[in-house]
């Protein structure tokens, strides 16, 4: 059987080999063991051999010819087939023999720390920052104190935490938090505010985003949203928020990449499908809880569940649970916003799909340019857990699945 | 708790250790340079080649990597051998052994075999035994995956790992400070086993958490006592575990104290002193309140001269000198 | 206990030749996988050697305890090690003799008392010591192998553990492969004393040269050395001189030995010889040779496809085995 | 039903179902859902609860009309058949 000879490895530190001489000329026969050719290596000249019985034929590699490992050298004619059919020398090299080397590589395992700054950072002169120990800097954020309104009495006047404690039985604090008059009912913004912080700085801190944008025709799904809700009372409509939810859980499940947790570095995939609503509160901040297992909501209920939710978002009686059980989360801007927003993951999810104001623009149907009602939907992902093209195939599909909104 | 104790010195609880583990199982032997007939370099094993015999007591050759080595695969033949190295210089020697053979066979054989060797040796400086006699090289063991490190400082850990570390199915190598040997304490007549895991807390106090191990100890603790004087209430640990470090321990204490200082007799530069602090700054960071301090021993080979040997090592002045630039006074 | 003498009958010559050629077979597929890169790290082949560890083989009981070096696949197979686990080995899959964690240098079987599988030269006669006085210390009579290269006498560990196994009369069988060369040095050019056992007779060890390309000598020369050592006679020492065929590892360009020479020792291979006297006594015609060749490939193809079947460790079990897990 | 009434009880609806306006002083004229921020769950809540209360049903596409407090009376009104004029809040 027609095969190739290739380059072939002789040392994990060998990459490449410089073909010296050919051994065999073409119709030449050789047998196994044989020298076929010199290849001269970094270290030295070394015959090569072949491992079957055979007939040489066309040179692939001139001499002088550096070529990397694995590269074909030349036709070959082997005798033995049956062995011939299992060998390397002719079929492909299998493509996942170094995966574990390269999974190894690239992970970054638990404990690992992240590469060392380069050196000519350490001679650019940054203003000298206030000096204040670790201990001090947490006490006076608890306090709500300033460090700059304290004085220090550590070394070289640094601020340490006798200083904090001090100042804070002696002054009143900036904000004393005791006695900040008790809100409106809701939600506590400034707490809120505080953990979205939080939050929101860790994700763009520790999290590599990739971002997908995709236009998906919503006309058929506003139809359908539209003739179902004409022929219910009010209590009984749904909004079109509840297919975007529902089209991105069911698509979920076949993207599971998508759906769970960073766990110092490793994905640990959801055992269900926890849609995380994102819902804005006014005057600021933001929530995102839970509908538990949207893929498998009727729509009417997870419209129910979505009403309760928004209801109790408004009441500030959420649970914290329900803030902490989504395993994706789904952002969309309603009737007025504007055409698409890119999402931040909310740690330690992995994705957030967004979609942006559905308005009325021209598209081609059919080779005709007509007003079709259309969505930006983009998709936010861990690039550390999955990759742009996943993530495309699982923005097509919720896109396709918006086509057939019966079938939601 | 028991009601008798008795004066014992260090080397005696190390020979009561050893001479309780003989008695206890018939596959514990004790091999290594002149531990039979001449009764040990530092005399702890006086008296056990009469009681025991030649077999059990055995003298070897001056071949650290070969009985080393035998050791090792005594433990592998099923044996538990305690290996004694005069010192850890010489323990130099039989590296190969250690690092590449004991610490390795268990993961390289994919769990297959064990090395239940110990190996105990002496370490540290103070008796004028110059270059070649007196290091604290612990640390380089310590950074070893594959072998466990103790270092016994008090009578009770000195007389109770042995039997521990004996019972353990992985290698431990235990280093015993040679300024130990002649320390004397009360022990209680019936004391046993202990944990080979875990540091102790060896004095309580909330000012600062000096850490510490083996010799210097007893320096850290004097210390303490000193700053207490001046007002400074520092709490004392007593690693014991050299790898495993118990990190808990550690954390908890700078967690009350918001100061650490190390005190260790290795040199400072790759010290289990930076290893320390390392770890306080990547998991405590945020309850420092003053950069974390070491006294380590001078970067110089521990001179003969008792002025310059004493001041080579950490010493009480120091460890109060640099207790006080961490507290801030 | 085994023979102290040796019965050659045709079952038994025939078993000696298949055991070389399992090794033989094993290693040219080894060195063809591993320029396909299915095996990588370093890889040692015994090519030539093969008569060595058949010979030596012979003589032992399972009791009794083997330690070897790198270049240890043909004392794996002539131990009886599976040939399926020892190729997962060297592919690093987890269905290996050692999980995959060692790799062609380091294989081990606790079941066939088989330690290794050691790559730092000399380091492994300690434990053979050691082994031995485990099993002196426990009354078993039982004997440890220890096969080493010539190279092993230039270290301390050499000297320090034939002097031990003297001194404690232990039961030791140190075998010398002496392939000549310690990777590209030639003997002459890094020992003053060519002949390697005398360094072991100046330890009081008894010790003797074989010709290491003949496993009927060695064989011979094994079975009355295990007999003496288990008579409670102490550590004995056999000098077998041989050669191996192919470079030290895979990446070699063998300059430091003459072409010729090689051609030289091939024609006096062990395969090649033994295969030859076979045929000549009449133990042999060419339709047996191909039926012992058959089977071999046979036992090669499951172990290569049992290898390409096999499975990576998950990563999340990286630092397994490097102590007991004990329950809490 | 006069107009002012019709406008209380969407007023009061409205903070039934965002409650987070309670202590919003609400102009009668201004835009819900550009001045507060009324979102597409809001307005629906609203409008069950309006059906609930008045027996109104309002079609998903006069939703629109519920721009503002006065808007709504005065759509609502127009359902009831309540022909009126806005008067002053």
């Amino acid at each position: 059987m027609s095969a190739v000879y290739r380059m072939p490895s002789l040392g994990a530190d060998m990459e490449a080999g410089t073909l010296i001489e050919w051994v065999k000329q073409p119709g030449e026969r050789f047998a196994k063991g044989d020298v076929i050719a010199v290849v001269e290596t970094q270290k030295g000249a070394i015959e090569v051999e072949v491992f079957h019985d055979g007939v040489m034929g066309r040179p692939l590699v001139e001499t002088g010819q550096r070529v990397p490992v694995g590269t074909p050298m030349a036709e070959v004619e082997l005798v033995d087939v049956q062995r011939a059919a299992a060998a390397a020398p002719g079929g492909e090299p299998p493509a996942e023999r170094r995966a574990p080397t390269r999974t190894a590589a690239v992970r970054t395992l638990p404990g690992a720390t992240s590469p060392p700054e380069p050196a000519g950072a350490r001679s650019i002169t940054v203003p000298r920052r206030l000096r204040a120990s670790p201990a001090a800097r947490r006490q006076a954020q608890q306090l709500g104190l300033a460090l700059a309104d304290l004085a220090g009495s550590g070394p070289d006047g640094a601020i340490v935490l006798r200083d904090v404690v001090s100042a804070g039985g002696r002054a009143a604090p900036v904000r004393p938090p005791a006695e900040r008059p008790a809100p409106r009912r809701g939600p506590n913004l400034d707490a809120m505010r505080g953990a979205i912080a939080a939050a929101m700085s860790r994700s763009k801190r520790e999290i590599p985003h990739y971002y997908l944008s995709h236009t998906i025709d919503l006309t058929r799904a506003t139809d359908w949203v539209a003739g179902h809700n004409a022929v219910r009372p009010p209590e009984r409509r749904i909004l079109l928020g509840v297919l975007l939810i529902k089209a991105v859980a069911v698509t979920l499940r076949n993207y599971p990449q998508l759906n769970g947790f960073d766990r110092e570095g490793r994905f640990e995939p959801a055992t269900g499908i926890h849609v995380g609503s994102a819902t804005a509160i006014r005057g600021g901040g933001l929530v995102a809880p839970a509908i538990h297992d949207a893929d498998r909501l009727e729509l009417d209920v997870l419209m129910d569940r979505l009403r309760d939710l928004v209801a109790r978002v408004r009441a500030g009686t959420l649970r914290s649970s329900e803030l902490a059980d989504p395993t994706v989360t789904v952002s969309s801007l309603g009737e007025r916003g504007v055409d698409r927003l890119y999402g931040v993951i909310y740690p330690p999810q992995v994705a957030i799909v967004g979609f942006g104001t559905p308005s009325p623009r021209p598209w081609v149907v059919d080779g005709q340019v007509v007003p079709r009602t259309l969505v930006t939907a983009t998709l936010a992902a861990d690039h550390r857990h999955s990759d742009g093209h996943r993530g495309a195939l699982f923005l097509a599909q919720v896109g396709q699945r918006l086509q057939e909104p019966d079938t939601l | 708790m028991s009601a008798e104790t008795r004066e014992t010195s260090y080397r005696e609880a190390v020979r009561e250790a050893i001479r309780d583990a003989l008695r206890r199982d018939p596959r514990v032997f004790l091999m290594g340079e002149d531990v039979g007939r001449y009764g040990g370099c530092y005399a702890v094993t006086k008296g056990l080649y009469d009681e025991f015999g030649p077999e059990r007591i055995r003298d070897t050759p001056l071949s650290e990597s070969g009985f080393t080595g035998a050791g090792i695969g005594a433990a592998m033949g099923g044996m538990r051998p305690i290996v004694e190295i005069m010192t850890v210089n010489f323990s130099l020697l039989a590296l190969d052994q250690i690092v590449n053979n004991a610490a390795t066979i268990r993961h390289m054989s994919g769990g297959q075999l064990n090395v239940p060797v110990v190996i105990r040796m002496a370490c540290g400086a103070g008796r004028q035994l110059a270059a070649q006699h007196s290091h604290s090289l612990e640390a380089w063991y310590a950074h070893i995956p594959g072998i466990k490190v103790v270092a016994p400082a008090t009578l009770e850990d000195a007389r109770g790992m042995l039997w521990t570390a004996l019972e353990d199915p992985d290698p431990v190598v235990i280093f015993e400070h040679v300024m130990l040997y002649n320390r004397t304490a009360q022990l209680a007549s019936d004391a046993g086993p202990v944990s080979i895991e875990g540091a102790a807390v060896r004095r309580a106090g909330g000012d600062l958490t000096l850490i510490t191990y083996g010799g210097s100890l007893y320096k850290t603790l004097e210390a303490a006592e000193a700053l207490a004087g001046e007002g400074i209430a520092a709490e004392v640990i007593d690693l014991r575990s050299l790898r495993p470090l118990d990190d808990a321990t550690i954390m908890a204490s700078v967690a009350r104290t918001h100061r650490a200082l190390i005190v260790d007799e290795g040199w400072r530069s790759g010290s289990l002193a930076a290893e320390i602090s390392a770890r306080i700054m990547e998991q405590a960071f945020w309850e420092l309140d003053a950069p974390v301090g070491r006294v380590c021993s001078a970067e110089v080979p521990i001179p003969y001269p008792k002025h310059l040997e004493d001041a080579a090592l950490p010493q009480v002045e120091g460890i109060v000198a640099a207790a006080k630039a961490v507290t801030g006074r | 206990m085994t023979d102290t003498k040796l019965h050659l009958n045709r079952e038994h010559a025939l078993h000696l030749l298949r055991e070389m050629l399992r090794i033989r077979r094993f290693e040219e597929r080894c060195a063809e996988l591993y320029t396909e890169e299915k095996i990588r790290g370093f890889l040692h082949l015994y090519i030539g050697e093969e008569a060595i560890a058949v010979g030596v083989m012979q003589c032992l009981t399972p009791e009794d305890a083997v330690v070897a070096t790198y270049r240890e696949h043909g004392h794996a197979l002539a131990r009886g090690m599976p040939m399926t686990r020892m190729m997962a080995e060297m592919y690093g899959r987890q269905e290996g003799c050692s999980r995959g964690r060692g790799g062609s240098m380091h294989l081990f079987d606790a079941a066939s008392r088989f330690y290794g599988g050691n790559a730092i030269v000399g380091g492994s006669l300690p434990l053979a010591v050691g082994l031995a006085l485990a099993d002196k210390m426990r009354g078993r009579q039982q004997v440890t192998a220890c096969f080493f290269g010539e190279g092993a006498a230039a270290e301390g560990e050499f000297h320090e553990s034939l002097n031990l196994a003297a001194l404690w009369q232990l039961p030791v069988l140190f075998v010398c492969e002496n392939n000549l060369y310690a990777m590209g040095t030639a003997l002459e050019r890094s020992e003053s004393e060519t002949h390697i056992f005398r360094k072991a007779q100046s330890y009081k060890v008894e010790a003797e040269a074989v010709n290491g390309m003949d496993v009927l000598a060695i064989e011979v020369a094994a079975r009355r050395g295990v007999a003496a050592i288990r008579a409670g006679g102490g550590p004995r020492f056999l000098e077998c001189q041989t050669y191996r065929f192919r470079a030290h590892s895979m990446f070699d360009a063998q300059l430091y030995r003459d072409k010729a020479e090689v051609e030289a020792w091939r024609e006096k291979g062990p395969v090649l010889r033994f295969g030859h006297w076979l045929e000549e006594t009449g133990m042999l015609d060419p339709a047996g040779r191909a039926r012992i060749e058959a089977e071999i490939e046979a036992e090669l193809a499951t172990a290569v496809a049992f290898a390409e079947q096999g499975t990576w460790e998950p990563v999340e079990d990286l630092t397994r085995d490097v102590y007991t897990e004990r329950l809490a | 039903m006069t107009h002012n009434e019709i406008r209380a009880a969407a007023l009061e609806e409205l903070i039934n179902v965002a409650p987070d306006l309670a202590e919003e002083t609400i102009p009668v004229d201004a835009d819900l859902r550009e001045t507060f921020d009324m979102d597409s769950m809001d307005l629906v809540n609203w409008v069950a609860a309006l059906h609930r209360r008045l027996g109104v049903d309002i079609p998903e596409l006069d939703y629109p009309k519920l721009r503002s407090l006065d808007a709504t009376a005065a759509y609502l009104a127009g359902r009831l058949g309540i022909s009126q004029t806005p008067g002053p809040p």
